[in-house]
């Protein structure tokens, strides 16, 4: 409607897969703590551009997408301090932050 | 009719004297619970004796024959809406017959033991449990349906028991009584699983109606056929397998020489005069069906009976326990009384072998309990079972010898001892019925003869033995009812029997038979004459004999090796291959299985342990997996 | 209140009495007292049970009261009494009481014994009133884990194993029924109307056949569990060996008739169709259990083994009697669950006894007892008699109930079935009598034994009771058989 | 939109007050009265609930963002008595001196974990259940980490907000796609657009993930036995009944809500999901020493079996939802109390560290002993009430088969609960726990906990009472 002539949604929701996926995929694979919380801001992100990109695609009418995202944003910076916070302590502790050392507790 | 309501207290009193001297019999410590049981059965006695003659001399009469009086029923339980058991009392000639015997030989018993048994400990529980079985062996003659009958037979079967292991401390008495039972309790299965497929073809346990030859059970014929028989036949053979047990007839009576573990006393009221010919008198109270609705299961009860004769005679020739030689004859004459049954027509005439079988019983019983009860007094006299420790006692025991000898002379038949008659009816009965039965028995009556004198002359006559002691005679309280047995003996045999207990209540006239009499007389007297030649003097005949025969000596002398057998049924068969393998397959298959679960879960418990890694990525990929598993499954796969 | 209730509201404030009360003889007195006033109270309903029969009532079930619970799920307090259920109440009366007195001298934390041992008796008189299958379901879980904590503590050998697996068992059972309750609810209204969970307006409808083949084996299995049906009776043995003497009595006296009681209270009452088609397969199993467990007993050498071994059998009798459906083998397994109570709680309280005097139950290693201790001498005797089935004794009359209904069935698998089972009645006095010539009779076997004491006041009332039960049955059935023959009346009627 | 209106939030509201006034109160305290805080902080929850039970107004506000009826109320409540509960039970713990700067933290903590997931129920909107959600979850993960010197509770903290985030992410990765869908994230709105198509499924399973981390149901569970662990005792017990109780309801009000469309297809997504937490929730348990390990596989296992109220979509099963989330926060922070309790005077928290403690410690034992009974669901305490209607609420559907696997589970579950009580009533020991007397707010808070599992399940009012307040499909 708005942008025929544009990228079209598929487009974004590839890209928002890809990233979906790649942030799992450093999730899992990274053992450094910040790099795996970086990867979960990646997955994030990944529902920010498809909240965007249903909304402006689909509902253009309605806000209800770009609010989602604004609100994502802003907890995933609330849980971002709360990670660091406790890496930081893991760090204090463990004196490293290599995810694999922190297993403690197991079976 | 006359009212006989008051024979339920031949009932009530024995029982009460039971309850009374197994509850205060310690209180009452020694004679006075002897004399309490004693006079209560002397009252019993009594009354068994009135109501015989009350009812023989008219009361039972009616239209010319005896006939079947309820004196007093009350049911007991209820099986199902057609089927109750009922207590009460029925009498007719042979409940009535059977009420004189028990008393008798039970209240001789009673007065014997209290010499016999004195100073034993556990005297009054023998007293409790005489009682015991004088109640529950009056129940079982008078018992109104076969149901009640077989309630009493049990309890017979307990006193018997009890009574057998009265010398709880001897492992031999102890083995013997649970033999007994065992055996017993076998058979009895037999009688109950008889008395389920009776009460199911006829819907009544009430010998009134079974026995009522116009009567619905009779007159059905029985039901359906199985393997050959009719269902009538086959409950006839399965009680009569009860019966067989109680009497101890071939191949089930192995338990009774080894009965004789119990006080000889006993061994004279159950198990030779009394609770043994339970057999023979749940065939005669049967006998009507027998006769009309289960003709292949008579034919059984005299092949039984005969073998059993025999085959217990020719054991007797061999054994030197001197209760064991009475036990084995024991076996042989009741085997004798069924057989008679086995061979017996119905009414009048007919019923000849009913008659004889009756007859003999209560012979038998007279006979056969002076015979334990002398034996009893050797016993008491020499402290030995065993013929080897004996010889010479007739100077040291005149009462015993005399009256002992009486009864050796009543059981080889020789007249006008009672059993001369008896016998001599049932050898006519046999004539008329079956040529080699009757030679088969004809055999036996001279094998009897022999042993019986083989066991008189090497006890009382021969040499004396190395006694402890000498040998002396015993109290009065034991040699009285010798005596009066020995009377009995004497002249049971004029009784006018055949005008008494006939198979239908009818009286007959009934003859001796010379052409039977005179042979079996003779070969009576020709046991006896080579009882005399070989054992009156210690000769080397005997010894000569044996290794002459050595082989069916050897065979003879084991009892055939019977016990043997089921030495090998109940220990090799049922404990090793059935009740270890139970226990076995329990523990290891039955439980191991659930342990097994309980094994199989705490093995996965441990198995899976490593999902739980403690390493975060690999919950996130667990948690990741698990997503799309998920989507996998329930977008493709499950629609 | 109603009377009924009061049967769980003794032993409750019984309970209370005893955390209030001191020492140890204060407990014991407690409890005697307690359950004392339980017995009388059992048997006041009896009299009031027999007199409201006297007196023309005819209705199913008498003295109910019923209040409202979970409204919405139908679920009531529903209490009510058949002939059946007044002569399991008087059993476990008298079994309760007898075995408070059998374990006068508990010596470890005694309140918390016979708290436990009080709160078992609860669930089991509880069970019994109940014409609720919630409440009843309820009370039934009740009695059965007390069980564990019972054996654990003052149990003996390997008593935690046994515990565990008993436990596990039952309460692996009760999952099942549970399963086959719900079935029954769910299908207690096939017409509309509300689901219910009481028995009697269930019982006046039909349930779909087709849920009744998937319901009635969870709920007969889940019931057989605790009656010991073959396989699943493992846990007996064990479970009795290792518990102490008063729960080894109440476990079998009482607890193990609940599955019988249930099975047919519940399964066969109320889905009768699926009964009669899947009867076979559970006659068998049945049959199984009453002969082997009869051979099992044979070559035991614990005598508590042996009763365990025995009670298989005997309880596979009642379950045997139960699948019979008829009036007479019914009230034969109704007798034959007091009888075996009765008596399986004398054998278990004299075991007891005998070992707190021999410290062994191998009965190798004992002899000739009946010397040194002749009243509990007797006693074993008594039981044993009763066990094997003497007339004049309570096993008799049941057995021969039993016997006699089964063989009403003209068919020749369940004759075949009676004839096996009658078999049982050989193998029994075949190690009762084993037993009872090797630890009594003969010769005494070690010195030790000479000294020993016979039974005291308190073991002698405890036996005496229950004695006092069996001869009563034995000797004059009439009266118990027709009060349960006719309040079996509305079952036949419902099954057949 | 009047001010009186926002009574309707009333419960919220009241919490936020609350946490202010700690927050202010903490300020103006002296460093010598710090202590104080927690008495203050406890008097101030207990009026908090008591005022929760004050008739409350229901509607909607924002738009229908919020919404407040009886039943989110009831389950407000019931998260209240909660967390009284586990307040009391922290008071000892909290006077310890290693605390004591920062006992104002916990109660801040906690209470905005409340409020979010007072929020997250009353939701009417998928971003104010996401904003509750994560208001519930990012202070927990602080809370986990509570005990700064202790290397096992910094793992579990770094283990829950990772785990967390990453659940979050593919929470709202779902969300997307339904919104892709429906165009809207209104729950009546998405409701009535729903359709049955393989996107919505799918986002279905993602939005179910995400739940299931909150629930910890397997495979999203693994985090729970670590962080339980590692936590201090009474953050386990926190976590283990409130947060995993407000997500059960939380979730059952979005399926039957939002989702009863596809109904069909998360019937058969909870029934696996139900056998296997059910199932592996018990198999870890049964090996496990450590109590707290323990009863976070029991909790686990738990989960399991609220999941059998979920599935038939009907009253009974939210009835029995929300009557068993009672029954289980009583009987496991009862346990959690007692394991607290022991953990503070002595700190031993190993099975083994039991044995015998009833010869020592009767009264502990029989709180313990009861918990288990009624977690394992054992007459006549509640949970056997709970557990049985639970298994009639799935029944009534016909899911007998998963109500048979249940109920066999209940014999594992037995198993290991047993194993506790013969720890204490059997097992001997040659150095039990000391016997030591409880203070009074732990003998409070455990006699709550008694209270509750005994009457709970007798009282078929309270059952009727939640009966009428909720709702099937």
């Amino acid at each position: 409607m708005i942008m025929n002539s544009g990228i079209p949604l598929e487009f974004y929701l590839v890209l928002a897969t890809v990233m979906f996926f790649t942030g799992i995929y450093g999730f899992l694979t990274r053992r450094n703590l910040i790099t795996m919380l970086m990867s979960v801001e990646l997955i994030l992100n990944s529902v920010n551009i498809n909240f965007m990109a249903f909304n402006r695609f689909l509902f253009p009418g309605k806000l209800e997408g770009h609010f989602f995202s604004l609100f994502v944003i802003a907890v995933a910076a609330a849980e971002a301090a709360v990670a660091i916070a406790i890496i930081i302590n893991i760090y204090r502790r463990f004196t490293t932050i290599n995810v694999e050392d922190v297993n403690q507790m197991k079976y | 009719m006359t009212d006989f309501g008051y024979t339920t207290w031949i009932l009530i009193i024995p029982f009460v004297t039971f309850l009374i001297l197994s509850l205060f019999g310690m209180k009452l410590k020694g004679l006075p619970a002897g004399l309490t049981g004693t006079v209560a059965l002397g009252l019993v006695t009594f009354l068994s004796y009135f109501t015989a003659i009350t009812y023989f001399t008219g009361g039972g009469i009616s239209g010319g024959s005896f006939q079947k009086i309820v004196a007093a029923n009350a049911v007991w339980l209820n099986l199902s809406d057609h089927l109750h058991i009922d207590m009460g009392v029925l009498l007719d000639p042979i409940s009535v017959m059977m009420l004189v015997v028990i008393s008798t030989v039970s209240f001789m018993v009673h007065i014997y033991s209290l010499g016999y048994m004195k100073g034993e400990k556990g005297f009054e529980r023998y007293y409790a449990f005489l009682s015991l079985f004088t109640f529950s062996m009056m129940g079982l003659v008078v018992a109104t349906n076969i149901f009640q009958m077989y309630i009493f037979w049990e309890l017979v079967g307990v006193s018997s028991y009890l009574l057998i292991g009265f010398y709880y401390d001897r492992p031999s008495a102890v083995a013997a009584s649970k033999k007994a039972f065992i055996v017993t309790r076998f058979a009895d299965m037999g009688f109950l699983v008889g008395i389920l497929l009776l009460s199911f073809t006829t819907k009544t346990f009430d010998f009134v109606t079974l026995t009522d030859i116009n009567g619905p059970a009779i007159a059905s014929k029985g039901g359906a056929v199985f393997l050959g028989m009719s269902l009538m036949t086959w409950s006839m053979i399965f009680i009569f397998m009860g019966g067989a047990g109680k009497s101890a007839m071939f191949p089930l009576h192995i338990w009774l020489p080894d009965a004789m573990e119990g006080p000889t006393p006993v061994s004279a009221l159950i198990h030779a005069a009394t609770m043994v010919v339970a057999g023979v008198f749940l065939v005669a109270r049967m006998f009507p069906v027998y006769y009309f609705a289960a003709p292949e299961a008579l034919q059984i009860i005299a092949w039984v009976g005969a073998v059993s004769s025999l085959f217990a005679a020719i054991i007797a020739l061999t054994q030197t326990d001197i209760k064991r030689v009475l036990a084995y004859s024991t076996i042989s004459q009741i085997g004798y009384m069924i057989f008679s049954l086995g061979v017996s027509g119905y009414g009048g005439h007919d019923g000849l072998g009913f008659m004889a079988s009756n007859w003999h019983l209560f012979n038998h019983a007279m006979f056969k309990a002076l015979l334990f009860l002398g034996a009893g007094s050797v016993i008491h006299a020499v402290h030995s079972n065993d013929m080897k420790d004996m010889g010479g006692l007739r100077r040291y025991m005149p009462v015993t010898n005399i009256t002992f000898l009486i009864a050796c002379l009543t059981i080889a038949g020789v007249p006008p001892l009672s059993g001369f008659f008896s016998k001599d009816e049932i050898l006519t009965a046999a004539l008329h019925h079956n040529k080699i039965l009757f030679a088969i028995e004809y055999a036996v009556a001279g094998l009897t003869a022999f042993y019986m004198f083989r066991l008189y002359f090497s006890v009382f006559h021969g040499v004396d033995r190395h006694y402890h002691h000498t040998p002396h005679e015993s109290p009065a309280t034991m040699t009285v009812p010798l005596v009066i047995l020995a009377a009995g003996s004497v002249f049971a045999g004029f009784l006018p029997f055949s005008s008494l207990v006939t198979s239908d209540g009818v009286p007959f006239e009934s003859h001796i038979e010379w052409g039977v009499a005179i042979p079996s007389v003779a070969i009576g007297l020709l046991g006896i004459g080579l009882a005399w030649v070989m054992y009156r003097k210690e000769t080397t005949l005997p010894d000569r004999m044996t290794s002459l025969f050595r082989h069916s000596y050897k065979w003879a002398y084991n009892k055939f090796y019977i016990d043997e057998v089921y030495i090998f049924i109940t220990k090799k068969v049922i404990f090793r291959h059935i009740s270890h393998p139970v226990a076995w397959f329990d523990r290891h298959i039955v439980d191991g299985t659930m342990n097994g679960i309980a094994y199989v879960t705490q093995s996965v418990s441990s198995m899976i342990k490593g999902l739980q890694s403690g390493q975060l990525q690999k919950y996130g990929y667990v948690f990741i997996s698990g997503v799309i598993a998920l989507v996998i499954a329930f977008i493709y796969l499950v629609k | 209140m109603n009377i009924l209730s009061w049967l769980v509201i003794i032993p409750l404030l019984t309970i209370t009495g005893i955390l209030l009360v001191k020492d140890a003889r204060q407990t014991k007195i407690v409890s005697a007292i307690g359950m004392g006033i339980q017995l009388i109270v059992a048997f006041v309903i009896v009299f009031m049970y027999i007199s409201l029969r006297k007196s023309g009532n005819t209705d199913e079930m008498v003295l109910m009261s019923s209040f409202e619970w979970f409204k919405s799920l139908n679920i009531y307090y529903t209490v009510g009494v058949d002939g059946i259920s007044v002569a399991m109440i008087a059993l476990t009366a008298v079994v309760v009481f007898a075995g408070i007195f059998a374990s006068w001298e508990m010596e470890d934390l005694k309140k918390e014994f016979f708290i436990s041992l009080i709160l078992l008796a609860t669930g089991v008189f509880g069970f019994f009133i109940s014409l609720d299958l919630f409440t009843m379901f309820l009370f039934y879980e009740v009695a059965v884990i007390p069980m564990y904590i019972l054996i654990g503590i003052w149990g003996s050998g390997p008593k935690e194993y046994s515990a565990m697996k008993l436990t596990l068992m039952l309460m692996g059972g009760s999952a099942l029924l549970m399963v086959g309750l719900f079935g029954i609810y769910f299908n207690s209204a096939p017409d509309g109307g509300e689901l219910t969970f009481n028995i009697l307006e269930i019982s006046k409808i039909t349930i779909p056949i087709e849920a009744q083949r998937w319901f009635f084996p969870f709920t007969f299995v889940g019931f057989g569990v605790l009656g010991a049906l073959f396989p699943l009776h493992t846990w007996s043995p064990d479970g009795h060996s290792s518990a102490p003497t008063a729960v080894s009595m109440l476990h079998a006296g009482v607890l193990m008739k609940l599955g019988g009681y249930g099975a047919f209270r519940v399964a066969m009452f109320l889905m009768p169709e699926a009964a009669s088609e899947m009867a076979w397969i559970f006659i068998i199993l049945t049959t199984i259990s009453v002969v082997y467990g009869a051979f099992g007993a044979i070559v035991q050498k614990d005598l508590k083994y042996i009763n365990a071994y025995s009670s298989v059998s005997h309880c596979g009798m009642v379950l045997f009697a139960v699948l019979m459906m008829n009036r007479t083998a019914m009230t034969g397994a109704v007798i034959q669950m007091i009888s075996h109570g009765l008596m399986t709680a004398l054998f278990f309280a004299l075991i007891g006894m005998i070992y707190g005097r021999t410290h062994t139950r191998m009965i190798n290693e004992m002899g000739g007892l009946m010397k040194v201790i002749p009243f509990l001498g007797v006693a074993y005797v008594i039981a044993g008699l009763a066990s094997l089935g003497l007339p004049g004794l309570s096993g008799f009359v049941a057995e021969m109930n039993i016997f006699f209904g089964a063989f009403e069935h003209p068919d020749t698998f369940h004759r075949v079935a009676t004839i096996i089972a009658i078999s049982s009645i050989v193998i029994t006095a075949v190690y009762i009598l084993r037993v009872v010539a090797i630890l009594l009779l003969g010769p005494i076997r070690d010195n030790h034994y000479i000294s020993l004491g016979d039974a005291k006041w308190y073991e002698k009332l405890s036996l005496l009771t229950l004695i006092a039960g069996i001869v009563y049955i034995g000797i004059a059935p009439l009266g118990l058989s027709n009060i349960i023959r006719e309040s079996l009346l509305p079952i036949i009627d419902k099954i057949l | 939109m009047n001010p009186e209106s926002f009574m309707i939030m009333r419960h919220e509201l009241v919490l936020t007050l609350a946490f202010v006034f700690i927050l202010v109160a903490e300020v103006f305290t002296g460093e010598r009265n710090k202590e104080k805080i927690k008495s203050i902080a406890v008097a101030l929850f207990a009026i908090v609930t008591a005022a929760g039970f004050l008739p409350a107004a229901t509607g909607s506000l924002f738009g229908g963002m919020y919404e407040a009826s009886g039943t989110t109320t009831l389950m407000k409540n019931i998260l209240n008595i909660g967390t009284l509960i586990v307040l009391i039970q922290s008071y000892t713990w909290l006077g310890r001196p290693e605390n004591r700067d920062r006992i104002h933290e916990y109660f801040l903590l906690l209470i905005s974990t409340l409020i979010g997931m007072n929020f997250m129920i009353s939701s009417g909107h998928f971003l104010m259940f996401y904003l509750g959600i994560e208001l519930a979850t990012i202070p927990l993960a602080a809370l986990a980490a509570y005990d700064r010197y202790q290397n096992r509770s910094a793992e579990a903290g770094i283990k829950l907000i990772l785990i967390s985030t990453l659940s979050s992410g593919i929470l709202l990765f779902g969300l997307s796609m339904i919104y892709g869908v429906t165009g809207s994230l209104y729950f009546p709105e998405v409701a009535a657009k729903l359709t049955s198509v393989p996107l919505v499924i799918m986002g279905f399973i993602f939005f179910f993930a995400g739940m299931g981390f909150k629930m910890s149901l397997v495979p999203f569970h693994l985090w729970t036995a670590d962080v339980y662990e590692g936590a201090p005792v009474n953050v386990t017990s926190y976590l283990s009944v409130i947060s995993k109780g407000a997500a059960a309801f939380i979730f059952i009000i979005i399926l039957f809500r939002v989702f009863p469309v596809i109904s069909m297809t998360w019937e058969k997504v909870i029934w696996v999901i139900a056998v296997m937490t059910i199932t592996i929730g018990n198999l870890f348990a049964l090996r496990q020493k450590n109590m707290k390990r323990f009863l976070a596989f029991s909790s686990i296992a738990q989960a399991g079996f609220f999941l059998l109220g979920f599935i038939g979509g009907n009253r009974l099963g939210m009835t029995t939802v929300i009557y068993y989330a009672l029954i289980y926060i009583f009987s496991n922070l009862a346990a959690f109390g007692v394991v607290s309790v022991i953990a503070e005077k002595t700190g031993k928290e190993n099975m083994d560290d039991y044995d015998g403690l009833y010869r020592t410690n009767p009264g502990l034992s029989i709180t313990l002993m009861l918990a288990m009974f009624s977690l394992a669901g054992i007459p006549p305490v509640a949970g056997f009430f709970g557990k049985f209607f639970l298994f009639v609420a799935a029944a009534e559907k016909g899911f007998y088969v998963l109500v048979t696997i249940a109920v066999l589970n209940t014999i594992i579950a037995l198993y290991y609960y047993l194993l506790v009580v013969k720890a204490m009533f059997i097992n001997k020991s040659e150095a039990p726990i000391a016997s030591f007397r409880s203070d009074f707010m732990q003998k409070l808070g455990l006699a709550i906990c008694i209270a509750g599992i005994v009457v709970t399940g007798f009282a078929s009012g309270l059952f009727e009472m939640i009966r009428n307040l909720s709702y099937g499909i």
